[in-house]
């Protein structure tokens, strides 16, 4: 028993930081937002270069047939770095959905694609955590018409979409069939989200039932706790560096015990979290009937200390943090975004209750 | 206590009513479609001629004139909010300057500026904030050189709203080098197309340019143009950042917020189920009803007092603390009853608020920041409020 | 229109101050809590000497005919020095429930004996706000039996009970009747409850339906907040006046940012408490539409702020604050009962909504 | 991360399990009615002599010399809380004497006291604070003057738990008062039956005596009784206040109090219906068990890296700051839960808790102010978690 990295999950954790660093700083992502694409395409390729895109594929279908917590390690290095990269779905939620049945056509036929990063996979569920007017999918003998929003990992013209209708998974191929893949505007343009309309697509079942949309809703559930936790980490760290420069009074401000409580609680909200994430990441792979309960709570939990968290290193940075000067808003937003999909906290903590069969 | 209007009021309500009726087809917000500066001036006259606003400034510097009296301003302001009509113009020159000179400015300044200023034709940014004085307000760095009747200024400001098409600014300026840090300041009115003025916009995480940073480099201005005596701008500015404090989260916006939340939670559904159902989000509303009622009637409470001409010390100071979070606690309370749609910022046809809330919680987390973080807030609390001591000095400053 | 109290009002509020502060300090607190019932009989005759039992009853029944504003101003004075003494039932909801008919036989039969202060007036009516397992009342031609709890102002072998049963107001002659009362330990021993058991009593009915039963919740409801204004208040002034004597490290502790900011936030939390108190009281002699969902604000918001005050107040007080040595404790548990009695804040909040018809 | 037992661990498990089931009916402690000091201690030998008490204090010292194994621990914790079997003694001296000793002890030191500790022949108070220091601990003025072989001590110390039956104190002494205040301590070990030492109770707000104070006159000790060198006391002590801070927090015990509200809110109703099916309750315990979870992850986590000698700073910083509120907040949603019942506390027939939960919601306060305060626990964090830099000394100090 050991509750802590291996050392591979180290160098996997290094290294992906090293990496995403090496061609990501904040000047970057402010041309991204700007609407220069080409960080996008840097990211994606060096993702591939490292053979990131098949994490949780097996080898057999050429991944590297690590698991959910391998997964976290590299979402929050990417949400250090409020990096603009393919990861929630294409490597995590949609590989896992296709692997529910062990080997399949479909599996056989994508996953290979996927892991060699020769097409990217989006994912439309978003109708499963919660459906909005005018919006939702029906399928009619095997064809699905209509319109799915905040799909996740749009942004590459993906070649397929897994979406969800009737309790059942299913894959569209996007050079098929006709789909309409447009992105949503939203604070946080470092995580493109998308809508994605079918007009009567093709789709083939991948398979069903209650527990592996769980399972996949689970894994991207945690995925996106890990980045709001690397997020976090960062946003704790630049507040503190902020206030050990910046002077007023003839002081750092960093020596005003309001501040540093403030950063020391900030501190004390955020540690604990690592742990959660790894154990709710660790239950994804290895600890099935804690799994569903254990991913809520990371993603309820981080959702709210990740939240306040954003709140209060901005305080510290003063105005500077308010402008756009620093870029300190690109991991603001990001955390903004990443606490409302795939449920917001309120939302996911009824689960939670539910998963333990309190009031129902 | 006594909230009953009287027949006085009720009487005044009727007319206010009936006013909004008859014209507010004339009203004209920067919003509107139609919006015209013209349109904006002209609603703003009639406004001062009704009364309804610049409702307190004496006649002979152009405004209505009346005596202050607590609900008649808050009727006007009610049931303008209920027609939904633009309350005429709200700009810092109307908010903070005017006040300033009501108290402290020359005759001659008050005749030169006031009426100017309450109907529009002259617009004011506020020039006190520097990249290095933000919290020490008051170690400003901006220098103001004298020579013969002029000061050249020189340096830089930040902060500075509506700096991109004001007429003037009212600025603080370090015109005694020498003196200490407080007493070596002067408040300048200083003219925006004098030569050597550089403004730029300043990009906010909002993604707008709500504020500005302004350049001065050898700025000639006149030493006519100082509002107090020289070396006394700090306290000058501190009345009227008291007016700013006063306006900073302002709880009528509260209360307007919560009414738009409870309509939200009305229409908007997930899953088929109507937000005001789900006992979770209510007992949140609550417990914000609870708070903006409260600031509410705080503010009634502070109105009074100073319309009797006494203070509630402890009732104002807080208002900027409690106010700025409240509206932002409001907006993101909002934006968690939208779930992802609240995150769309920018066009989309599943967009249900124009991005308003995201933008109100951004901006508030500025206001919280800006004119005095809350930390400063609560340092002034609980010296001025409390009675609590100063921060001593540290003995790294001896060591300078 | 004026917010703000009337010079009467303001003399009032002293008056009572200096009366009680003469009678009661932290010591004689001490000794009422070990037993001593001398403060309570003290006290009970100061009130009646100052003719504050019959505030709220009328001239005609020998009282001063004023609101509940007058009794707010009172009750905000009893929780500052946390003084042990008959009032939210015995001068207000017991009066409130015999007014609201106007005159009768019951109103001119018992109001003038209790202005007077010849009897005192007990209220078990715990039942209506929320009736837990073997508690509860049931009549039987114009008999009343069971047991009701946390009835209040039951310390003086009061000799009459309002109670509610069915919806509908009676009164219970404890001269004439079998009337068991007993003292229920709280942690709260400046505000004693008692259970109170029923056995066949001959039971009056005063008058009946929802709205005066709401009515005379509401008034309770806006007394004990403005105890807890009160009480809240004087332990803010006792913490910093700690502050300002305490030395650690060479320095009074409140020089430090890190307790002026303990201070700050209490202070700011609270000072709107009091307009919101003075609101809601003013509203239930003045303002019907709006009296009850300002009592139920009051209520629960004063609880929350209260509430968090308590134990922000005694950190500032360190060690000292957790011992009895400075009974600061007092004040600490007097909130902690108000909090819970008469509905706890998330009930009393779930009333507040359903009087604006949310969720229902 | 590897949080599968293996075979070894299914097996220890069985084990603690049997070793239970045979042997609980001997389990003792205070609070049972047919508690005897003999029984307790016969059991404490039994858990030792089976490596479920002192299980990796070394054999020659009297405990039962097992290699730190977090999983093993776990399960001993876990099985014993399961059975609600006592855990054996659970004291200051074992707590924090012990792996003091063991860390900065002399052999002879160790070889007298650990022994007995753990097999709670002698029990230990422990005599920091002082009325006049308690966050600004090492300021403490209790002096031992110097007299040949002999202290001779004289001051008072408060919050000495356990002081009205303990046989010794690790006490805190000013022994050299011309020392910098923090050079000027040493660590003493004080036999309580030494003429001089009296020992009153210390009413708190919880209505008990869960502390004393102690006050020493003319109390003469011998020097061989320092532990560490004289005047490095300080030191010492932080040794022994880390081991504190490990266990002031506890999130087992977070967890346990969680369980029990789950029970609590499954069998309490109000207006007939159940706790656990109102959804704003539902919510807040969500919220909590959220923080529980990860508290008690965080010291997995903790326990693996001491287990490989390694630290995990920030994670056992926090630990007394996050786990005294948690605890404290868990009781105060159980007194909401139990509304007006939950204010009982005393005899009463409708007690649903005999006052359980009031009684901890007080004595948590205490335990967020004791052993370090919350602020001293954020001054900690940011300083030595963070390395921002320490409060600056005031001017007003260079002035004594």
């Amino acid at each position: 028993m050991e509750f802590a990295l291996s050392e591979e999950q180290e160098i996997l954790s290094e290294s992906v930081s090293k990496m995403i660093e090496s061609v990501c700083d904040v000047d970057i992502i402010r041309n991204h937002s700007g609407g220069d694409k080409e960080l996008r395409n840097i990211l994606k390729d060096q993702f591939v270069e490292m053979g990131l895109p098949g994490l949780l594929i097996p080898e057999e279908y050429g991944g590297s047939g690590l698991g959910v917590l391998e997964a976290s390690l590299v979402a929050e290095q990417i949400g250090k770095y409020v990096a603009p990269v393919l990861w929630v779905a294409n490597s995590v939620m949609v590989p896992i959905s296709l692997l529910d049945k062990g080997s399949s056509d479909l599996a056989e036929k994508w996953l290979p694609q996927i892991a060699k990063g020769e097409v990217s996979a989006c994912i439309a569920i978003n109708e499963v955590v919660g459906s909005r007017e005018d919006t939702g999918l029906k399928i009619d003998n095997g064809k699905i018409s209509g319109t799915s929003i905040f799909a996740l990992d749009g942004e590459h013209d993906p070649r397929i979409i897994v979406t969800v209708v009737d309790n059942n998974f299913y894959l569209v191929d996007t050079k098929e069939e006709d789909v309409e893949i447009s992105e949503i505007p939203t604070i946080d343009s470092t995580r493109p989200v998308s809508e994605v309309i079918f007009n009567s697509c093709k789709a083939e079942e991948i398979s069903g039932g209650k527990e592996i949309i769980d399972k996949v809703i689970d894994a991207g559930r945690v995925v996106l706790a890990a980045d709001m936790l690397g997020t976090s980490d960062s946003m704790l760290k630049k507040a503190v560096e902020y206030s050990l420069e910046r002077k007023q009074f003839n002081r750092v401000i960093g020596s005003f015990q309001a501040v540093k409580h403030m950063c020391a609680e900030m501190a004390a909200e955020l540690e604990p979290c690592r742990a959660l994430v790894w154990y709710s990441a660790y239950a994804q792979d290895s600890i099935p009937e804690e799994s569903r309960l254990a991913a809520c709570h990371a993603k309820a939990h981080l959702s709210e200390v990740a939240h306040n968290l954003a709140r209060i290193a901005t305080q510290v940075h003063g105005g500077m943090g308010f402008t756009d000067l620093l870029g300190l808003h690109y991991w603001f937003k990001r955390i903004g975004l990443a606490r409302q999909i795939l449920g917001g906290p309120e939302r996911v903590r009824k689960e939670a209750a539910e998963i333990q069969g309190f009031g129902v | 206590m006594d909230l009953n209007p009287g027949p006085e009021y009720i009487k005044f309500r009727k007319e206010v009513k009936s006013f909004l009726s008859k014209n507010n087809h004339m009203s004209s917000r920067a919003s509107d479609s139609a919006y015209t500066a013209d349109k904006e001036s002209n609603w703003q006259e009639k406004l001062i001629k009704n009364g309804y606003a610049a409702r307190t400034i004496p006649k002979e510097y152009g405004g209505f004139g009346a005596e202050p009296d607590v609900l008649k301003s808050r009727i006007i302001a009610e049931e303008f909010t209920e027609s939904q009509t633009p309350l005429g113009m709200a700009n810092q020159g109307i908010s903070m300057l005017v006040p300033t000179l009501l108290e402290l400015g020359t005759e001659e300044q008050k005749k030169s500026w006031i009426e100017k200023t309450i109907k529009g034709e002259i617009i004011w940014c506020q020039g006190y904030s520097e990249p290095g004085s933000g919290s020490d307000l008051a170690s400003l760095q901006t220098k103001g050189v004298d020579d013969g009747d002029d000061f050249i200024i020189n340096g830089q400001k930040i902060w500075t709203s509506t700096a991109q098409f004001a007429d003037m600014m009212f600025c603080l300026v370090r015109t005694e080098p020498d003196a200490p840090k407080h007493k070596g300041i002067s408040y300048i009115l200083i003219d925006m197309k004098t030569p050597g003025i550089d403004v730029r916009p300043l990009m906010t995480m909002t993604g707008h340019a709500e504020f500005n940073e302004v350049f001065f480099t050898d700025v000639r201005v006149s030493k006519t143009n100082i509002v107090g005596n020289r070396g006394e701008g700090w306290y000058v500015a501190n009345a009227t950042l008291k007016h700013e404090r006063g306006m900073l989260g302002d709880p009528n916006q509260a209360a307007t917020r919560l009414k738009e939340i409870v309509n939200l939670m009305n229409v908007e559904t997930i899953n088929g189920e109507k937000l005001i159902n789900n006992p979770v989000h209510l007992d949140r509303l609550m417990r914000l009803q609870g708070r903006v009622l409260s600031m509410s009637y705080n503010s009634l409470r502070s109105l009074t007092a100073s319309h009797k001409g006494l203070d509630v010390k402890m009732g104002k100071l807080i208002v900027k603390l409690n106010g700025c979070q409240l509206n932002h606690d409001l907006a993101g309370f909002a934006i968690d009853l939208l779930g992802e749609l609240g995150t769309i910022y920018g066009l989309s046809n599943h967009d249900h608020d124009s991005g308003k809330w995201q933008w109100r919680y951004m901006f508030d987390l500025g206001l919280i920041i800006g004119g005095g973080t809350a930390q400063i807030q609560k340092n002034i609390i609980s010296e001025i409020g409390l009675g609590m001591p100063r921060e001593p000095k540290p003995m790294l400053e001896e060591k300078k």
